[in-house]
């Protein structure tokens, strides 16, 4: 079961779950990624851009990998656009398998690999009135950069628990 | 070939995309990066830095120094930030 | 937002995640168990027995050690007992953070503590009418152990990925 | 004190708890077990091996050569099987 989407519309975590497991499987990991507001507040909705056809083989691609690397029975990538308030989803990222921890690792995988290889674009609106775009973070380099260091392997990375 | 342009590069020049046909020569997208900073103040100022620009060859991820070919499209960008 | 529950009826992981967004979060990770049938086939459904007040401690202490280890906004562990057929739920495990890799690594800890600290026993009743008690895992036992060796640190431990 | 059983032993032994007094002397849950074993058949086949035997006292997993104490409770069991 594989399914990938970039889309306007929200997404429903718990039906998401639902499909992963009508597939046959012994346990399924998500990781739902949500609109913070910020550390000082004052801010409004997030902009979401995307560059169309690219991300979708993009996400496909990462879901390819996930899949060659983990014995998986599922694998969902859900990734919103447009425009975005706090508390809001942004993106979920979900794997089923019949071994808990490839579920886990293909997750964490997909998220991390996505914050860096997946064309998507932030802008902050704030309540002032003023955008600015979200820089690009090197923490998310580092946790996608991790997991080569393993390339052949199935574990997950060192340092994950801070990224 | 076909070029689009994301986030604040689409901003400040001003269009999501554009067809061109950059002159023979322009043969990797630092150079076509370089053709494009002469044709207005908003491609300029886009490119006034080349450090936080990336780009994609025919959808996929390239460095600015690899080789352009004939793609049917290239996009400029600044680093992603999805997630 | 702490829930720890042990019950007989069914979990709604959606409204679950729902309610671990409600209190603010950056990112929610979550595993859910599933029944699986056997590779062979056969199997009817699991009972599932536990230790009442013993169970409900163990959980508490393991949200507790979660919460000491990652910077969580909210955890929630749900575990079922009773009669469960296959491709039904029996656990959920899921942590929110401000920060996805604590999220995802309290939840993978949270489920391999859970399987070896936490008293359930499990008895296979099969199509045949006969019913056996399942055997608890070397790997359980090594995931358990796995995290002590880090036990300082945030970080997955190695060789999740298999386990 | 009450003894609980649970999954097989409970089976073997056939009731899921009871109250009883172990005489002096018998000051670790292995030491209980041995007399346990003597109270009849279904005792000494649940525990006629006790590799595979755990056990909690006061609801908290300990070694069977733990000090017994004067525990409210204690629980037998096989390794658990949960998640």
């Amino acid at each position: 079961m594989r399914l990938v989407a970039v889309q306007e519309q929200d997404f429903d975590a718990g039906a998401l779950l639902a499909r992963l497991n009508s597939a046959g499987t012994g346990g399924m990991a998500s990781f739902t990624g949500i609109v913070r507001q910020l550390p000082g507040g004052g801010l409004r909705a997030l902009r979401l851009e995307h560059y169309p056809g690219m991300t979708e083989k993009a996400l496909e691609r990462l879901a390819d990998e996930a899949e060659a690397r983990w014995e998986l029975t599922g694998c969902v990538i859900i990734h919103r656009v447009g425009r975005l308030e706090p508390g809001q989803n942004i993106v979920f990222a979900a794997a089923s398998s019949a071994h808990r921890g490839d579920a886990l690792a293909a997750t964490a995988y997909l998220i991390d690999q996505l914050k860096t290889r997946a064309p998507f674009w932030k802008a902050e609106e704030m309540e002032s009135g003023a955008t600015h775009w979200v820089e690009a973070r090197e923490a998310d380099d580092e946790a996608t950069a991790a997991w080569s260091e393993t390339a052949n392997a199935t574990n997950l990375p060192r340092g994950q628990g801070r990224l | 070939m076909r070029i689009l342009y994301f986030a604040w590069l689409r901003e400040r020049i001003g269009k999501s995309s554009e067809e061109l046909e950059p002159p023979p020569g322009v043969d990797t997208p630092r150079a076509l990066i370089n053709w494009l900073r002469a044709r207005g103040p908003g491609y300029a100022e886009a490119f006034s830095d080349e450090k936080p620009v990336r780009c994609a060859i025919d959808q996929e991820f390239q460095p600015l120094d690899a080789p352009l070919g004939t793609p049917k499209e290239i996009g400029f960008f600044p680093p992603v930030t999805g997630g």
